[in-house]
This record gives C-alpha cells, structure tokens and sequence, in this order.
C-alpha cells in the first residue's frame, strides 16, 4: 500500500471544522431589505393580478403596524429574556400587569406617565421572574407558568379594587387619555399621490409606506426604535455581550468574572418592561381599549412565536411580528377575498421559490414548492369564499406556512432554559 | 402631529337625503306606553338571586342592564335581600350549576340567570328546587315549570337602528359589526338589515363578525373592532352599528375619526361612562331592556302571577327600543314611531335571522 | 431517593405561603382573610361541591397527563389546548351520528377523540420532525386556529344545531353515555374517573415499566445519548407528540359522555392550559398529577363561593398562581437544605478523625 | 527575578460537597516564575482546589495568599484582579459567540472593544499560535484552536499567574510541545503556571516542581527531573505503573467488520467528512485509528453506529461462519443487536443518562435485550443486579447504584461504560478515546478489560489521541487525515512521534515503517 499523506500544515489539518462557506454572508440589514422587497414585489403582483387593493393600501399597512406593535413589543421582551438564558412564557402575564399599569398611570398623570407605569408594572412581573428562576432555580416554564396566573389575577384583583370605584365596572378602566398621532405630512402626501397613481409596484409600495409614515404614534416610533436600539445594546456593547454571553455559556461567563445573575435579573427587568410597553399599547392608543379584562388575548404567545420566528434577532423578531399583523390587518379589512389573494400571493412565491430549488439543483425541495404551489392554487381557484370561520385565524395559518416553507436553521441561545447556579460548574 | 380632535360628526343629512326610498310611514298614534307606575306592590319578604354571566356587573350591558332591574326592585318594592355571583371567562359548567344551587339552597327566590349560557345548569337545577322561582334572560330553551324565560325581540330593536342608521346615511351606505357570530348577535345582524332594506331599496349594508361563535374574544378587542370599523368605512359606510359588547368602543372611535355616526347596543350608549369620550358619534343606541324584563319578573314573582309576563320583550311591551339621548334622532323620532307602530301592529314581520 | 419529607414538605409549604400571601391581599382589600378561607374549605362538605372538585379534576387529570407526556420528552406542548378541543368537536359529532350497542359506543367516541387528538397534533409533530420547527410556535398557532374549526363545524350549515340561542353539535344517544357513579344528594360521580385511574396506572406502567417508556425518558433527558443508544430521537419526538394529543382527545369525554351529551358553542375553554399548571404541580408523576389535579379543582370550585361573601374571586386564580410558583421554589428550599445538612455531616465525620475518601467515589 | 517569592500560597484548605471532601488540609507553595505542577488521580480533588484559587468555590478553611498577600477570592473577578487566569479542564467557550466576543467577555474594560481590542488580541493570537479569523463563530473551531483562545484569554486579560488544567488532554504530541514551546518563552518573561496533568512524562518536561495530591490532600512536593515517572505515579496512586503494551498477538483471519467506500457529506453542503474510507476488522485484532481530532475520526464511528447517515460505501457486519450482513441502511438499536458495543467519545453527551440512576443507565442502548429488558418490557431488577455486578467487577466507586451517573468522577462513569459495552457479548467493540481523562488506575483496569475481550475474540475498533495507548494497544493503527485513511502503521515499530507527523501529514511519512498488508 502506498503512502498518500498529503502535504499541509498542522494547523490547517486541525482546522478541518473550520467555516466551510467561501462566499461571505450577507449581512443581516441587506437580507432584511432583500426580504422586505420581495415581499413588496410579490404582493404588488398578486394585487394587480386579483384586483384586490386591500393588499398594498395604505390603511393596511397602518392597521398592521397597529396590531403588530403589541407583538413587536412582546417579541422584543422575549429577546431580551431568552438572549439571557431564560425562557419567558410568562411574558403573557407580564403585558396584563402592562395593560394595568398602563391605564392606572394614564388616568392619573397622562399618556406617558402611563408607559412609564405599564413597562414598571410589566418589569415587576419580570422581577418575580428573576427570583423564581436566577435565584431559586426555578423551571423557567413553571415561572412563566404562574406568572401568566398572577398577572391575570393580580390585574383583575387591582381593577376590582381600583377602577371599579371610577368605572362603575370591575372590568374595565375609565377613559385614559391617549397618544397623538403624527404624520410625515409632506412624505405622506407625496406617497399618496404616488399611491394614487396606480402604477403597478410603485404605487403599491408607496401605499406600504405610507401607512407607516401616517398618523404613528410616538409608541409605535418607541417600538420600531427599540428593534435597532436592542440590536446596538445587545451586539454592540459590553452589557450586551456579556447578557448573551450568560445566555450562551453561563459558567463560561461567570469564570471570565461576569456576573451573571445581575445580568440575568437586567436582561429579565427590561424584558418584563417591554412586555408592559407592549400591554400599554393596547390600552394607550386611540381606538384601543381602556384596560380591559381578558384584552391581551394571547398576544404575549403570539410575540414569543415572533420572537422564535425571527430566530431570537431584532430583525427577524420584526419580521415574524410584521407578518403577522400584516395578515391580521388584511383579514380584517379585506376579509375572505382579501385571504383568498394572499392565497394567490403564496402561490407566486412558491413558484419563484421552485424556481430557485431548481437552480440550485435542489430538487426535492422545488418538488415541495411546486406541489405547494399547485395545492394553494387550486383553494384559490376552487373557492370564491374560504370558509367564514377560518379568516380570523389567516396570520396563526401564514406564521404556520411561512415556518414550514422556509427552510431556515434555528439557532436559539445554547445555554436557554438550562439552570444555573454559581459555583456549580464544570 | 395629527390634528387631535375631529369635529363632531356631522348632524346634517336632515332625512336622509335621496337614500331613501320607500316612504315614511304614517304617524304613529300615541305611543303605546301601558305600563302603569304602581309602586304598591310589596317584595320584602322576596330574597333575589342574580347569576351573572362573564362580565358581571357593571359590563355596561346585559347583566349591568339586569343588575339595573334589580337595583329598582328593591328601591321600589323593598325587595329585602339579594345576592349576586358571577361566572369566570373559562369556567365549568358545574360551575354555573353550583352557582345556581347555592343560591336555591340558601333560600333565595327568585333567581335570575342572565345568559343563555345558563339554559344547560338551569335544566339540571331547577327541578331539584321545584318550589323555587327562577328566570333565565336570552333562553328559551328550559322546559321546566318553575323557570321564566325573559327573550327579546332583539331584531324589532335592531330594525329600528337600521331605519334609523339609512335616514342618516349620507353615502345610503350603513354598517353592522357584530362581535362574535352567534346565533343571538345574528338576530341584531338579521333585524339591522331588514330594516335598512325597509327604508331604501339602494342602500349598501356591510356586515363583519371579529370572531366567530366560540371565542369571545370578539366582544372583548376594541382595536380589532376599531380596524373593522374603519375598512367598513374605507368601503364607504358612514353609519356603523354594532353588537360587539367592549369592541363597540372601536367601532365609535373609527366613527369618531372618520366623522361618521354609530349605533351603540344594549342600554344608552351615549351616557356611558366607558365611552364618553366618544360619544358625539353615537346617534342613538338600540335598547334591550333586562331591566325592564327583570324588575317586571320580580314584581310578577311578588305578585304571585307570572302569566302577566309577556312571552317575548319585544317592541310592544318596550322591552326593546331605541334611545334618543345626545339628540341625533330627534329630527326622526316620528318616523321610527311609525315603523315601530307597524312592527306592533303586524304589519311588518321582522325574521329573527339574516 | 427522594424521602418523604422531600417529597411532602414543599407543597405544604407552598399551600400555606399562598395562603399567607393571599391573606396580605385579602387584607389589603378590607376583606377576612379567615373567613374566606373557612368558607372555601366549608364548600368541600356543602352540596355537591366535593363531587363536583372529582369531576372536574377528571378533567384536569387527563389534561396533566396529556402535558405530562410532551414534557417527559422535553416536548412543550402547548396545544393540548386545541388538541382536546378538537377532539371534542369530532367526537361529539360522530357520537351523536353513530348508532351502536352501548357500550360500543362509547369506545368508538373515545377511540375517536383519541385519533383526532393526535391527529391535531400530527402537524406540529411533523414539522419539527422534518422541518425542526419549534413546536412551541405551532401549537400556539394551532390552539387559535381550532377557535375557527370548531365554529365551523358546529355552524349551523354544517353539524350545528340550534338550542335557544345557543348553538351546539347534535345530542349523542343515551347508547353513548358513559353513565355515572350515583351518591345521592352529593351528586353523581363522572364514570370517566375510572377511565383516568386506569390510563394514569397504564402512563405509569409504561414509562417505568416497558421499553418505549424507558426510551422516552432517555430521549427527553439526553436526545444525544438516546441516539447513541440506539433511540431514534425523532421517532420519538412523533411518538410522543401523538401519545400526548392522543390523552389530549379525552380531556373533554368525561364532560361530553357523562353529563353534556353535546359540544356547544358555549363550551368551557382553557382545560389545556390547566393541564400545564396541573402537570408542574405534579412533576409528571401520575399521582402528583391526580394531587395537582385535585388541589386546582378544589380552588376553581371553592372560589364560587367567595362573591356570596363578597369577597372577589380573583383571589383564587391569585393563590392557583402563587402556589405553582412557591410548590417549585419550597422543593428548591427543601433540597437545598438537605444539600446543607449533608455537607455538616461530612464535615462532622471528617473531623472525628475518619475522612471519607474522594476517591473511594465519596461515598459516606 | 526572585525565585524564592511564593507567587500563591494556598495553606491548609479545605473543601467540603456534600457526601465527599474533596479537598481537606491542602498545602500548595508556587514559586514566581516557575512552572508548578499538580498530579493525582482522577478525582483527588485538584480542579476543586485550582477552581478555589481561581475564586470560583469558596473553601470552607484555609487561606490563599497571592504575592505575599492574603487575600479573598470571593469570585473570578476577584481572582483575575490579583493577576490570576484559568484554562479550564473542560472547555468554557460560547459556541454561539464569536472568538472575539468570546476573548473579550469581561474584559471589556481593557481595550475596549473596538479596534484596539481587535489589535492586542491579534498580537497575542500570533504569540500563542492561533490562525483563525477573530470574527469566526467559536463552534468552527477545532480543538487545538479552542485551547488558544483559552490561553489568548487569560493573557489578554493580564495575568501573571495562569493555571491550567490539563491542557494536553486533547492535544497531539506536536501540538504539547508547541505549547510547552509557548509556556517556556512566557516563564522567561516572568509568568507563573500551575499546570495540571495525568500524564507524568509531561509533567517531568515541562515543570520546575510538581506537588502530588492524593485522596484530596497533599502528599509532597518533588523536582520531577529528579524523581522519576515511576516514583511519581506510586505517590499518586501507591501502586505500579500499567503499561499498555499488548504482550501477544491474538489476530485471527476471520473478518468481523468490513468497511467499503464509506462517504459522508457534512450537515448542510455537499462536502465530504469522510471520503472513500475502507477497512476490516477481524476477530482477535484491535484496529486503532490515529489522528487530530476533526479529521473524520468522530463522524467515522458515528457513521458505523448508524447515528450518521452515509453519502454511499458499505458497512457488514461477518458472524462467525462468515454470512454478512449488510448494516448500510440500518438503525442504531439493530447495529447494537447485532453485536456492536460503543464506547462513545463523550461521555457526558453520549455515553450516560446523567440525573438517572446508574441502573437506568445499564439499560441504555440494550433496552432489548436480556437481561434487563424482555424486548417490551424492562427487567428494573435483573437492571439492578447487573449493573451491581458491573460495580464490583469494573471497580465502579460508587455508593450503590442508585446514585445519579453525574455524580460519578469521570473516571468511575468510564468504567461503567466500558462494563456496560462488554457485557451484552459484543462482536465488535468501538471504543473513543476509552480512557481520556482516566486516571491511571482505571486506565489499566479498562486496558485489562480490553485485552481479555480481545483474546476472547473481540474485534476493536480503537481511536484515540493517547499515542502511547494507540500503540501499546493496537494490532494495527491507520492514520486518518482529512476524512480519507492515508497510512498504516505498524505499532511495534512506530514511535508516537512519527506517528503524531503522519497524523498532521507533515511529509515525514516516508519514515513511517509500514505494514505490508
Ligand atoms: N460541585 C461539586 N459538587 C459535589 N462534589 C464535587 C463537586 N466538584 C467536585 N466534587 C467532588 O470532588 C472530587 C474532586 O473533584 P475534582 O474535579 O477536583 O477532581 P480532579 O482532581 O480534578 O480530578 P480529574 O483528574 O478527574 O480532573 C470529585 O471526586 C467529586 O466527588
Ligand atoms: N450537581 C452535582 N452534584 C453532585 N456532584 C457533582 C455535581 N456536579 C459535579 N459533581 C461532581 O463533580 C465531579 C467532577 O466531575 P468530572 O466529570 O469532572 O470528574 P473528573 O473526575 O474530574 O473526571 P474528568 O477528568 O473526566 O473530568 C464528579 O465526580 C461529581 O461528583
Ligand atoms: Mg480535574
Ligand atoms: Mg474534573
């Protein structure tokens, strides 16, 4: 047998595992534009195609950013805790005490002392967190668990004793003030000419764009603020880097002299305050509700599913959060036909996706899109109407086909959910 | 920044402008207001039981409306003793049974169950306590003896809002949002529309449900009414009328911004305390009476002779009407008394579904 | 092992922290903290309330176990929520279409509430089995979308039946039933409570007993050892998603065979999420999740009665909270006081002149 | 420089967990300047007393003193401030992270953590010999890499005095001598080591004086260029040095294992980790394959265990009348069914149930099987009773078998790995690195055990990055190197040097003397 050792150097043996791509990455801000355009790009098609307007109107995407801010604020909560290490199902439970905080505060000292009350109130229900799960060791699901509990009974309990006295009703809060609004005047009029225009794509996007620039409320600013804010906090700062760190590798944090349940107790402080920015905005935006028992419904899960969605990143947790109020925003104002062209949009997406597969020589996965493609086809082609019942539920069907279809490799922080205790490691 | 405040909604549109269609009907007599005053019944030795349903009171609805009626009775007739409990969002249905068995076995009587979703408890309950009165408000499905089914006529009122709703229609384009799609709210939907159709033969009705039957939700996320509000409107609805319990709110709010009028549901709207903010869009709300229906139960328990109790709260007894607070109607109010008039009469048969 | 002190203690003492915190808010609001907690432990010898705390923590039991089984897994199977509720639906309008001898019957609706059980969570199963979709996200998902399938398929225009102004699926005949345990005055026990002893015998049997137990266990401890032991962790993963929508179908078949007959509109909600408080509290073990189901029960029954006293009823989901949270914190406290004690007595031997021996595996 | 200054001085310390002590009475006397090194078996209690001068545990008595100074390490930050570092036994690196982010945790405050961070790191990643990009995720990095950044980290945080803790574990010969390279040149410049190792050879080469600690309390400190590996291993463990030379050759011509052509693509692309990889086994022969750790050793074994799924190739499985059986396509459970016993390269993620009782742990892998399973059902006391057995034939300390497997040392899980996997009459054996980290009694006792099973006819599969292990054990040794096997050798000759080339593809492979096979 003959020799056939190849000639290198040691290091480049032992580096075998090194990063097998050749091409550099893109970065994340370019694939976030790319996505975004795209996504531009195929509604504007399906709604030229299907007529249906709905789709890329101005009003749509002001609705989306409405009904996404909740969940982008959940999300954000979410980031910021599970960054950490510490899972937070509890963040449900922590907007509830927000939606409190947030009227009681409104009522007595104006919109902002309001968020101010609600992110204190939601950073309390973050506190219990910390102390059950940093300092007592506690399941983080077990925490999250009672805390959705004591939220909802500790916010009904103080509405019972606070608002019912000024309300004449246990279950809702008198009239709070709410935030102003403002527009972009000279860009918003500029894009609805444009929008008015009707030139395929362009007015489309312009209607898109519009609706973000038209009566917005500082919140909302605060909120879509707070996705490149995290980001800077979070990967571009000492504090940052070590929060993630102790998400990552704890007892590797802790022996580099970071102490991690500081860290964790911030991570999870900011956290349950996002939480309570996010019950705020259901209660301190006009057209909202005043506080309002049961009012939350499920949006700190849904922010969670964003937060998951987006791969624990601003600009995915953005994404995750934007797509679904998008879809809610669609069907509520479009109802069934509007549901029925995003169909069609998906059936469009599809088919580039095939395409792609097919470029790339991935064949199974274009037979997956094409076959996709066809099955959402023929519901768009067999249905005038989609069963009644079922449109309500179009952005928890979207988020569900979405993740299914992109075929994205999840990355959660190593070390989530594990418990830790100093000195304890190894 | 936006300008804050819109001016009230506008209160022109005198009668409806070219809208509508068919003409008004003639002037109703007298209206049939036959409910005499008497306060000398006697009720203390009556012990009153309320089982509210989620919500409670003070809902600025149905079981408010009922907590209402009871609060008169014993103002009135010196009812001695009452007792009330409330159902949680997710409880049990032996919950509500429980409820009901407590009251009966402490010796309340009568007892109300506001809600139909008490018909089921109420079956199980009530013949165990034959000797104990009891009512249930929106049911009338118990067949027992001593159970009083206290219905209304949901759709006579919500004709009314319909007429109403084109006469101050100036696109004769109108709205309806309902909360939750259940049976009970389709009636709103049901009487809303024909009455719209009444009046003109052109209008547009938009007709959107937030959720559909089994997740409450809808009557609970003014924000979701509020963006449904808004798209009725985009689609050029300029009177929204809605059945959508704490959504509601939403709804006036995209009225209040798009200076069109609402239709508020279930008791006077425009002097509620949750909404006032809101409330120069409300033209007028469409009345359901528990009340009425409850304080009339009460007095006919102590009265000893149920059989006075109408079958149905319907327009004819004012179980079911509409309010004229704030003013929006007054220009109208004759024409709604003539319709109301017909609908009394039999002249005009209003279905109880779409 | 785990000795009785370790097992017992925490949650005793987490009754009574709940009850002392609940007591400060009691107070807080000007109500008696005493007489609240008299009349809700009056409640249990009063009518039917006792019977009534079994038949729901039926309920709750099968919906412990149902989260009990994804969490052996580390599966966090938020959708028993819509699992069970789906299987309801399906089942109760099979049930009332069927015509069988009786007791046939009532396999067939349960065996039906089984398969659609799993089958709600098959998709979330197969999509984090070939798509690694985290299961968390689809379940939420899923539990909103069942919102729309049951309105669907209980509407009128499809298996809907109108009673009053509540709508429901239509009656299932008597041979349907499962009939209860009659005590008289005090009620009439769910029968399915023999059905829940029996599947909380056979979950415990399976999981210590037969190899799929051992194997899921090994894979919910460590997925990288199972493999190596030759446990497919995906095969797993499906297995147990199933299993638990599977347990997940029965949640409501005590409530829908016992005494309902009809899925409703109205019908209650939130069984699912219990069962996550119910299967923490119990620690997956089927008899601390019987206790689990038994405590939540009493507290949901018990709390009705609060508002004849005038005392809000919050206070109940107030204490359900503090004591899921406080049971996990006292077993931290408990254990960690054990840890303490030992290490004294480590330190005592050590010094009466006869060191235990690290590398004798430090045995004491 | 003065010699004589004690940099640490650690008097009378002792440590308490609960059921053990794992440091009692502890007197340790490191110079300035010097290389110190610390032996004892496994579990004698020296990581527990590096992690209480790193201020990660608190002892329970005792005091330390740095530089003269008594001081209290109350935490690492304390530890860091007095000019003390720690490379830990067990890797302490986020994978996630960056190898910047993970250099800079916590010292952020130096440099920063901009571009003079960047540039001081770099100058010390040239020092220490470390070539890879800075903005690289750390899970891209091999072995050898990881240990750089853990010294990159310790220096670039100052310290004077830097502990570690079994370095060389996972290191080839030619990479300790680098690194033996790089703590030469830094003792000249006046830092300080303690440096922990089993592996006496190394100790005597590279430390100034070595303090020996037994059953967690210290026994002496010697000059290990005096005393020798002989005398050193007997105040350790007080008994003789194994060696693991095989004494006769039991090689039979029957084939157990064949593998043909095997390829393998990584994860998520199209290249190949194992490339056109073939080989027998044969009855009686103990088959050890020598390389750098990832070079395809590990995806090698996983493929044959069926943990992986082959790109192409053949893997048969031969019984005894010579009836193969192809194993390709098959699961894991059936390779274990039929006769392949597993010691896994990490035990922690492969090899145990940690939080289980070491009984459950017996039935791993044969929940199948008898005794402790009857393919359905499991047997928990037959489980019981056999892993007992396991206990007092493999030497497992232990309480009793109900004690959770985490709380075992490394070495005692070892042995009950190793017991487990020759208990169900295994065919074939793969073994991964059976003793890293072992102390050197379990090392014979796992050799021994070996042996036995080999002269019963046992095939084995060995890997390991112990080269005297590989040679003393194999009856032939193929070296692998990126993913391909690209020589043989022969263990009676071949010395680790050249086999530790050959591993690197260093071009000396013409040297190697070759088994004409
Ligand atoms: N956190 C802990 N909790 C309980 N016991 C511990 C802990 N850490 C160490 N021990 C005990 O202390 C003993 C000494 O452990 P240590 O890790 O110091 O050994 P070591 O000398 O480093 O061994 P090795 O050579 O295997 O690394 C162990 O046998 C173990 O029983
Ligand atoms: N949570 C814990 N509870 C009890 N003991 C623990 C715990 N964590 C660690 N240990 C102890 O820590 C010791 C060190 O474990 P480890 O695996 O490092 O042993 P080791 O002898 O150092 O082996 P190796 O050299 O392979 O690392 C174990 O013996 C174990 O007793
Ligand atoms: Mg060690
Ligand atoms: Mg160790």
């Amino acid at each position: 047998m003959s020799t056939t050792v190849e000639t290198g150097s040691p290091n480049e043996a032992g580096a075998t595992k090194q990063e097998p791509r050749t091409r550099r990455p893109i970065p994340g801000w370019l694939r976030g534009a790319l996505w975004a355009v795209a996504a531009i790009a195929v509604l504007s098609t399906t709604s030229y195609l299907t007529g249906i307007d709905t789709l890329t109107s101005s009003s749509t995407s002001q609705t989306a950013l409405r009904l996404a801010l909740p969940i982008l604020f959940a999300a954000l909560g979410g980031l910021w805790a599970e960054r950490s290490g510490v899972i937070n199902i509890g963040l449900e439970g922590m907007m509830i005490l927000g939606t409190w905080g947030a009227a009681w505060g409104a009522f007595y000292g104006g919109v902002w002392a309001g968020l101010i009350a609600a992110a204190v109130f939601g950073a309390l229900g973050g506190l219990l967190h910390a102390v059950a799960t940093v300092t007592f060791g506690v399941n983080h699901i077990v925490s999250g668990v009672a805390i959705n509990l004591l939220g909802l009974g500790v916010a009904k309990y103080l509405a019972d004793l606070v608002f019912q006295p000024l309300s004449g009703n246990p279950r809702q809060s008198p009239p709070v003030p709410k935030f102003d609004t403002y527009s972009a005047t000279f860009l918003s009029d500029w894009l609805a000419d444009l929008e008015a225009a009707q030139r395929v794509g362009i007015s489309d996007a312009a209607g898109l764009l519009r609706g973000l620039v038209t009566q917005v409320s500082p919140l909302a600013m605060l909120g879509l603020l707070l996705v490149p804010v995290s980001y800077f906090v979070l990967w571009r700062t000492r504090f940052g880097l070590r929060l993630r760190s102790c998400g990552e590798n704890p007892v590797a944090a802790e022996s580099l002299g970071v102490n991690v349940y500081a860290h964790k107790y911030a991570a999870l402080l900011v956290s349950g305050g996002l939480a309570g920015m996010g019950g705020a905005s259901l209660v301190l935006l006009s057209g909202g509700a005043d506080y309002l028992e049961n009012q939350t419904n499920g949006r700190g899960y849904i922010g969670l599913a964003a937060m998951i969605f987006g791969n624990w990143r601003p600009g995915g947790l953005l994404g995750g959060a934007a797509l679904f109020g998008y879809s809610d925003g669609v069907q509520l104002a479009g109802g069934g036909e509007a549901v029925l062209a995003l169909c069609y949009g998906a059936v469009l997406l599809l088919a580039v996706l095939t395409v792609v597969h097919l470029v790339r020589r991935r064949f199974l996965a274009a037979g997956l899109a094409a076959l996709g493609a066809v099955a959402l086809y023929y519901v768009y082609w067999a249905n005038d109407e989609l069963p009644r019942e079922l449109i309500p539920y179009t952005p928890h069907f979207v988020t569900i086909i979405v993740l299914a279809v992109a075929a994205q490799k999840l990355r959660p922080p190593r070390a989530i959910g594990k418990r830790y205790r100093r000195g304890e490691g190894d | 920044k936006d300008s804050g405040d819109n001016s009230a909604a506008g209160d022109g549109g005198e009668s409806g402008g070219d809208c509508v269609t068919a003409a008004a009907p003639p002037r109703a007599e007298a209206s049939s207001q036959k409910r005499e005053e008497s306060a000398d019944v006697d009720a203390s030795d009556l012990k009153v039981g309320l089982a509210y349903d989620v919500g409670g009171r003070g809902d600025a609805s149905f079981n408010d409306a009922a907590a209402a009626g009871v609060d008169k009775a014993v103002e009135e007739m010196g009812v001695s003793d009452t007792t009330e409990s409330t159902a949680a969002g997710t409880e049990s249905e032996d919950a509500k049974q429980q409820r009901l068995t407590q009251m009966a076995r402490e010796g309340y009587d009568p007892i109300i169950a506001v809600g139909f979703a008490y018909a089921d408890a109420l079956k199980a309950v009530a013949p165990k306590f034959p000797d104990t009165h009891f009512a249930i408000v929106d049911d009338d499905s118990v067949e027992a003896k001593n159970v009083t089914p206290l219905v209304f006529a949901e759709e006579e009122g919500s004709f009314l809002a319909g007429v109403a709703a084109v006469y101050k229609s100036e696109n004769c384009h109108v709205g309806f949002v309902g909360g939750v799609d259940t049976p009970l709210i389709k009636k709103f939907e049901a009487g809303f529309v024909q009455g719209a159709k009444a009046v003109s033969d052109k209008v547009k009705v938009e007709v959107d449900y937030l959720t559909p039957a089994g997740d409450i939700s809808g009557f609970n996320d003014p924000s979701k009414g509020n963006v449904v509000g808004k798209s009725q409107i985009g689609k050029g609805a300029d009177v929204l009328y809605h059945a959508a319990g704490a959504s509601g709110r939403g709804v006036f709010e995209a009225a209040k911004d798009a200076d069109a009028l609402a239709i508020g549901v279930d008791s006077d709207q425009y002097n509620q305390k949750t909404v006032a903010e809101v409330k120069d869009v409300i033209m007028t709300s469409m009345l359901k009476r528990v009340d009425v229906a409850v304080y009339d139960y009460i007095r006919a328990v102590a009265e000893d002779d149920l059989d006075s109790l109408p079958e149905r709260f319907d327009l004819e007894v004012d179980g079911v009407g509409y309010s004229t607070s704030g003013g929006k109607v007054d220009d109208i109010t004759e024409i709604l008394d003539g319709y109301k008039a017909q609908i009394v009469a039999g002249e005009i048969k209003v279905s109880a579904t779409p | 092992m785990i000795s009785w002190r370790t097992a017992l203690l925490p949650p005793v003492l987490a009754i009574v922290f709940a009850m002392a915190l609940s007591s400060v808010a009691l107070l807080v609001s000007g109500a008696d903290p005493l007489q609240a907690f008299a009349t809700m432990g009056a409640q249990l010898f009063e009518g039917t309330t006792a019977v009534d705390t079994v038949n729901l923590a039926t309920v709750y039991y099968f919906a412990g176990l149902a989260v009990a089984i994804g969490f052996q897994m580390n599966l966090f199977n938020i959708g028993v929520e819509g699992q069970y509720r789906f299987a309801a639906v399906v089942a109760a309008i099979v049930g009332a279409a069927l015509e069988l001898p009786p007791v046939l019957h009532v396999l067939v609706i349960l065996a039906v509430a089984m398969l659609s059980g799993a089958a709600y969570a098959l998709l979330p199963a197969i999509l984090k089995v070939t798509r690694g979709v985290s299961e968390v996200i689809t379940t939420i998902m899923l539990n909103s979308i069942v919102f729309g399938i049951v309105a669907y398929l209980v509407s009128a225009d499809q298996f809907g039946v109108l009673r009053g102004n509540n709508i429901s699926t239509a009656e299932i005949p008597e041979t349907g039933w499962i009939p209860g345990i009659p005590l008289g005055e005090a009620g009439t026990i769910f029968g399915a409570v023999v059905i829940a002893v029996a599947l909380g015998s056979g979950y415990w049997f399976l999981l210590n007993r037969t190899r799929f137990g051992f194997e899921l266990q090994a894979s919910g401890e460590s997925p990288t050892a199972a493999t190596a032991g030759g446990v497919s962790a995906k095969r797993m993963t499906m297995i147990a998603m199933l299993l638990s929508g599977a347990v997940a179908g029965l949640i409501a078949m005590p409530e829908l065979l016992g005494r309902d007959h009809v899925y409703a509109m109205t019908a209650t909600q939130g069984y699912g999420f219990t069962g996550i408080a119910v299967a923490l509290l119990g620690r997956n073990h089927p008899v601390g999740v019987a206790f689990g189901a038994l405590l939540w029960a009493f507290l949901d029954k018990s709390a009705v009665s609060l508002e004849t006293i005038g005392v809000p009823r919050e206070i109940a989901t107030i204490i359900q909270g503090t004591i899921v949270l406080s049971v996990v914190v006292a077993y931290e406290i408990v254990k960690r006081a054990e840890l303490a004690a030992q290490q004294r007595r480590v330190g005592r031997q050590t010094r009466n002149g006869m060191p235990a021996s690290v590398s004798q595996g430090g045995a004491v | 420089m003065t010699e004589t200054r004690p940099a640490v001085e650690l008097k009378g310390i002792t440590k308490r967990f609960p059921g053990v002590v794992a440091n009692s009475d502890v007197h340790l006397t490191v110079l300035s300047g010097e290389v110190h090194a610390v032996c004892g078996e496994n579990g004698a209690g020296k990581s527990t007393l590096m992690k209480i001068l790193y201020g990660m545990q608190q002892p329970d008595e005792g005091t330390i003193a740095v530089n003269g100074e008594i001081v209290r390490l109350r935490n690492p930050q304390d530890a860091i401030k007095a000019g003390i570092g720690m490379v830990h036994q067990h890797f302490m690196l986020a994978d996630n992270l960056t190898v910047k982010e993970n250099v800079l945790l916590g010292a952020e405050g130096l440099h920063g953590i901009g571009k003079a961070a960047s540039e001081r790191m770099a100058e010390l990643a040239e020092r220490t010999g470390l070539r890879v990009n800075l903005d690289s995720l750390m899970e891209h990095l091999g072995v050898a890499d990881r240990q750089r950044v853990e010294i990159v980290k310790v220096l670039y945080r100052g310290a004077r005095i830097v502990i570690l803790d079994e370095p060389t574990a996972v290191l080839v010969p030619q990479e300790v001598d680098a690194l033996f390279d790089t703590v030469r040149t830094m003792r000249e410049q006046g830092y300080t080591f303690i440096f922990i190792s089993h592996k006496l050879d190394e100790v005597r080469k590279i430390a100034d004086r070595a303090t020996v600690i037994r059953r967690g309390t210290t026994v002496g400190t010697v000059d290990p260029r005096v005393v020798s590996s002989r005398e050193l291993a007997e105040m350790m463990v007080g008994s003789q040095l194994p060696s693991p030379q095989t004494r006769e050759s039991t090689v039979t011509d029957r084939v157990v294992l064949r593998v043909e052509n095997l390829r393998l693509n990584a994860e998520d692309s199209e290249r190949a980790v194992l490339d056109d990889v073939s080989l027998t086994v044969r009855a009686g022969e103990v088959l050890g394959i020598a390389g750098v750790e990832g070079n395809g050793q590990t995806e090698l074994v996983e493929t044959i265990m069926g943990m992986r799924k082959a790109a192409g190739g053949r893997i048969e499985l031969l019984d005894a009348d010579g009836t193969a059986r192809d194993l390709t396509k098959l699961g894991t459970l059936v390779r274990r069914e039929a006769g392949i016993g597993y010691i896994a390269e990490d035990r922690h993620r492969h090899g145990l149930l940690l939080t289980r009782p070491l009984w459950t742990n017996r039935i791993l892998g044969y929940q199948t099987r008898r005794p402790v399973s009857s393919g359905r059902l499991i047997d928990c006391g037959a489980a019981r009773e056999d892993t007992a057995r396991i206990v007092s034939e493999y030497d497992v300390r232990t309480p009793g078998v109900e004690v959770p497997a985490g709380a075992l040392s490394g070495g005692n899980q070892q042995k009950l790995i190793v017991g487990r996997e020759l208990s169900g009459d295994p065919v074939l054996l793969i073994a991964s690195h059976p003793t890293r980290g072992v102390d050197v009694g379990a090392q014979a006792l796992i050799w021994d055990r070996i042996r036995e099973a080999r002269r019963d006819g046992l095939a084995v599969l060995l890997i390991s990055a112990d080269l005297d292990e590989l040679i003393g054990l194999s009856d032939t040794i193929r070296v692998m190197l990126r993913g391909r096997l690209v020589t043989e050798a022969d263990p009676a000759t071949v010395t680790p040097a050249e086999l530790g080339s050959a591993m690197t593809g260093a071009g000396e492979s013409h040297s190697l003397p070759e088994d004409v096979a």
